[in-house]
């Protein structure tokens, strides 16, 4: 087993999905000769050509509407696009047609596609390049989310994309990209959606984290008996570890860096407050970015959640 | 070096027969005379099952109805040059191409009830669901187009869309993949000079919409759409076009909405009844019976006959239509994804066990 | 007063604003001549002329986009979107430019705009004609979300949109246009966004809804003493109104249209669980459409709350 | 009546100086030798201050940074044409043209090291955030315009954009609606034939991309972006046919991006060195300097003084700018809206107590 990090698992994921399948074709901007603005892509074109791998023009919109298409007619696209902030003028592919062919057309059509995405902050990168607006699609049924946190989730969660029949957003931590290294088994190999990973086991109290907010979460809870729910797959989240877990600990905090208000954190708390409140032993805390434009590089660690800020949650919950 | 022309464009149209049915036969196309009478009977078709729906949507048993009363030729005369194997990505008024391609009307009929199973497409046809988000479902077509190239099928994806539509930026997204990579795609735009209330003017400044192709480096052509050997003509000219590798092009089909936009709509409100009156004049049935009259294809009486015959038909898929048990609630679920989450799955027992 | 529908109310107040104040404009599909396909914009074309009220071309995003360069300029306009289910190809103008352009301007630019549109289930229209997506907004920070639910906060929010100095989408239900008739008070006046009404009072539970529910929710609740909270504004929503409402009663019900998933509800309750669930006595419940394709109107009443199945959430909570 | 063209349309280039700086006299725009030294020194200005930012980014004293290296002319020549009450959409890549109206270069480093109070526009200009999403901006030009003309200011609205935010569905919205309303809109895209690693010919298959305009009815026009006083003279023309009511025009400006893409791209992974080397031998600044030297304007010595007086302010903007206080965290809630929200109070209140 190699030693990769994010950029070079998802990378060789790709580059499985493409050898293993004629159907699997990956584009978007810059992903061919450039290799991805991250690298992500790199050496793809080089090896399956300009029929499996290729540039688009400047256009979200036309990118998952062309993945639609593809998808529909039995192909596997894999789209890239170059920042989750620019997703926004697709919206209307996704929600409108992406999740809802399989309906729509009673089962005749469906759309098994990927959206790959850099998405979240933490990289001193210029505006609408550090968004986290996860939620937005996770109020959208007939589409999945994902979010590795790992470079071992970012492949089998990518492998399970791919083969998935539905429509999937699969969102790439840029700030893990080159910050996580770890020995990645070579062979393909699947990490199941919608199934959450516990982390950490504890029993004080829960925290749930997704992507980057999860190594942060973790550094946090060291030196706590927190139960550590790594979410891994956003819609439809894993109602059942959550509830388990809650049951078992009696204290919930989730850990995201999206505004606050109608946050993915929201329905996780509103999900306990629902069918696990019983167990409840205080407050159900969310420490998330603010609910403010997210703001350039200088300010934007006063934005995402700090260590400090969880420590300080956690030590609050404790206190119950 | 100063000021210099460095490109010239052209727009052509294309007409066949003339109002009064008279023809180009220079531009008339191969088609036997099983044919020309085909054409005609998909366009008696179209217009008996249109008129249908009206009267039944205001009978209360059907819901809101798009009529395409006046747009017949440009439906039916695109559709007929199609092969089996192409997809096809309608707008939400192409009652016309869905009979001319063999789709059961009492399935359309279902689907304006508020069905959704009216829009299970049979196996036999690759008609994607009625596009009901103006101008979004072009990019899907340049998708497959994409897809059937990918895999070397001899498909093409052909697309219909309206005047309003071309306003979307969906619209340019698509038609510029369409250029870039070639595909083999087929945009047909019913230029029926309204998009509810907006007028063609009011939709752009352009001159013509066939020129807009000049924007993505495709072929662009108008045609008289009220005219259904010149659209055949040119649909099929835009098929081989792109089958045999050269990329899209974009009809624009010069046509006129007669009814108002749906049955919620009342037309008098925006436009003047003169104008409906001019248009009335080349009405395209009349015109296809006028070139099949003067050919001695048709009479009086084979007009009462087909009229006859096809309102049984019609009469047929209304029985079938409502004959259809009405769907279920765990209905909603099934398509929403291929496995339910377990929410989903609770939501599911929840709703079946009650009641609305 | 004028017993006036809701179509008249807004009507009236989109006359007198465009009469008192020359800012005001009227755009979008079909506004001008048509009277919009509710006829809400009836006659205003007639009386103001081309300038003030005019049809656009069918394009979304072009016209929240020329709604920003306008109230960038200083006007106040009033862009109408045919359906909510037409606006997911604006979001990139919603939510990267009119939320931001104060923020990105330092303040030199901002965008006091009103998107009105018909949004909402229960009229028997076709696809994406019934969408009730009013969550993806409530998580763009400077945006502000409002829907009336009477005549009366109809006109009042109308005015109060148009007024307020950042850009405010206003959900018109469509359930309700002609289902409700009140007297209305025939001088320009004001519903202050950010406010929630009390539209029954009671303390045996707390059950919040907006638009065409809280019609439906004050039916179901007539026998219960609940008190019924008329959210009027989604975003920002009155959080001291509901936090002061759960302390007394102990006990939450929330009723919205969109799916359950990410839903607003998600929010309401996520906020009590976090600040005031010390005070309740039992679980925090939602009552919402499914997690399903919007159906087409054969299936659309199995989906939308009835009032049975908010009594049955109601008998429930007071089991506790 | 068989196949009839229905329209004819031609593109135009515009071109006034030769690489070796020869003027064809009749385009010659009437500027006076002052305003032709001024523009000459504007793209010295902003070569110097876009060499600086790059060194400053590489010693991490600025953050991402897209160069406009070989597009001075484009920048400048068409600022330099605005008028002081218009209104100004840029893109991300427009240093030129902040420089030229007036932008205070300290502000605009700001911006770059990652604080939004670079974005503060000085309240004699008119100049809206830098957009960073490409291609959306075109649609808020065309509001201004609009509100302009509805308010009767003789205001252009003037919005940059590149080659690729022309494949952008709200390229296609915002020109559109600038021919249906007859905006004073003028739009000029910098045509540097690179759209990060995509080239011109990958991003559409037009052969030009003013001939786009013919989409919407609007004037297109070609010009060599690398001849500053063609440039000039083209957005001149424009601004005064929008000013005069004729409505919008879109400029295409050949131009050439001589640098990487931003800081955090490497070129030399997908475009050939030769290129790059063609193109510098069409340098827009080498080009106007000749055209001085020619009219006896412009000498060694006068290039070294100008040089070094340049310098001396770039260096003031740097220490302006490095001297700036770092903004405090409480600058994120302040214009998120007019008025805080109670929670938005509550978290301010939380996040100014704490530490990041
Ligand atoms: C994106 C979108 N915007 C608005 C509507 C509402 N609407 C339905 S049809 C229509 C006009 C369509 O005009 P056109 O494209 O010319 O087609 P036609 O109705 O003439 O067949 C409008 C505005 C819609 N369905 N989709
Ligand atoms: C909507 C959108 N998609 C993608 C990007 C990422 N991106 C930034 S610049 C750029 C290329 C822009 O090309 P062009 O319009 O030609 O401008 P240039 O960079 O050449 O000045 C891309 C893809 C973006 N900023 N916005
Ligand atoms: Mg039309
Ligand atoms: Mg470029």
């Amino acid at each position: 087993m190699a030693v990769l990090n994010l950029v070079q698992a998802i990378n060789q994921g790709l580059q499985q999905a493409l050898a293993e399948d004629e159907r699997v074709l990956v584009f978007g901007e810059d992903v061919a000769a450039n290799g991805g603005v991250f690298r992500v892509t790199e050496g793809l074109h080089a090896e399956f050509g300009d029929a499996r791998v290729f540039d688009t023009p400047l256009a979200e919109s036309g990118i998952v509407g062309l993945a639609i298409g593809l998808s529909a007619y039995g192909l596997r696209p894999v789209a890239e696009i170059q920042f989750l902030g620019f997703t926004y003028s697709a919206i209307e592919q996704i929600y409108t047609h992406a999740a809802r062919i399989r309906a729509r057309s009673r089962g005749r059509f469906s759309c098994p596609m990927v959206i790959r995405t850099p998405y979240g902050g933490g990289i001193k990168a210029p505006e609408l390049h550090e968004e986290s607006s996860e939620a937005l699609f996770c109020h959208m049924p007939g589409i999945k989310v994902v979010v590795p946190s790992t470079p071992s989730t970012a492949k089998g969660l990518l492998l399970a994309a791919i083969q998935d029949p539905d429509p999937v957003i699969y969102l790439e931590p840029t700030r893990l990209y080159r910050l996580l290294k770890e020995e990645v088994a070579e062979e393909p190999y699947i990490t199941p959606l919608g199934q959450a990973r516990i982390a950490q086991a504890g029993d004080q109290l829960t925290i749930v984290a997704w992507g980057s907010m999860l190594e942060r979460a973790l550094r946090a809870a060291r030196n706590y008996s927190a139960e550590v729910i790594d979410l891994l797959t956003l819609s439809p989240f894993d109602r059942e570890t959550l509830l388990a877990s809650v049951a078992k600990t009696g204290r919930l905090l989730i850990v995201h860096e999206a505004p606050k208000t109608g946050g993915l954190g929201a329905e996780l708390a509103a999900t306990v407050a629902e069918e696990g409140i019983m167990s409840l032993k205080a407050p159900i805390l969310r420490v998330t970015g603010y609910d403010v434009v997210p703001p350039l590089p200088l300010l934007e660690d006063f934005n995402l959640p700090s260590e400090e800020r969880i420590i300080k949650a956690i030590e609050e919950l404790l206190r119950y | 070096m100063p000021r210099e022309t460095i490109a010239h464009f052209e727009i052509e149209r294309l007409e066949v027969l003339t109002p009064h049915g008279e023809v180009d036969t220079e531009l008339l196309p191969p088609l036997s005379d099983k044919q020309f009478l085909r054409l005609y009977e998909l366009l008696q078709l179209t217009r008996l099952s249109d008129e249908r729906a009206l009267s039944l949507q205001r009978e209360g048993r059907l819901g809101t109805f798009p009529s395409s009363l006046g747009q017949e030729a440009a439906q039916v005369g695109s559709a007929f040059a199609l092969s089996h194997e192409d997809w096809v990505f309608p707008s939400f008024r192409e009652l016309g191409v869905f009979l001319s391609l063999g789709y059961p009307l009492a399935r359309y009929y279902r689907y304006w009830t508020g069905d959704e199973r009216g829009l299970l497409c049979p196996p036999e046809l690759n008609i994607f669901p009625i596009n009901i988000a103006v101008g979004t479902h072009l990019l899907h077509a340049a998708g497959v187009a994409m897809g059937a190239r990918y895999r070397a099928d001899p498909v093409v994806a052909v697309a219909y869309l309206g005047d309003g539509a071309t306003s979307k930026g969906d619209f340019h997204e698509a038609l510029n993949m369409a250029g870039i990579y070639g595909l083999p795609l087929v945009a047909i735009c019913q230029n029926n000079q309204w998009a509810i209330s907006v007028s063609r003017k009011s939709q752009t400044a352009a001159e013509t919409l066939a020129q807009k192709a000049l924007a993505f480096g495709i072929r662009g052509i108008q045609v008289d759409g009220n005219d259904v050997l010149a659209v055949y003509l040119a649909t099929s000219e835009a098929l081989a076009h792109a089958r045999s590798g050269g990329g899209a092009t974009f009809i624009e089909c010069e046509t006129y909405r007669m009814s108002d936009h749906t049955t919620a709509d009342d037309a008098r409100r925006y436009r003047e009844p003169a104008e409906l009156e001019r248009w009335r004049a080349r009405d395209p049935l009349l015109r296809m019976r006028r070139f099949l009259e003067r050919r001695g294809l048709w009479d009086d009486a084979e007009q009462t006959a087909l009229e006859q015959s096809l309102r049984q038909s019609v009469d047929q898929a209304v029985a079938a239509a409502e004959a259809t048990a009405p769907p279920v609630a765990a209905e909603m679920f099934h398509y929403t994804c291929y496995e339910l989450s377990s929410r989903q799955q609770q939501q599911l027992k929840e709703c079946s066990d009650g009641s609305p």
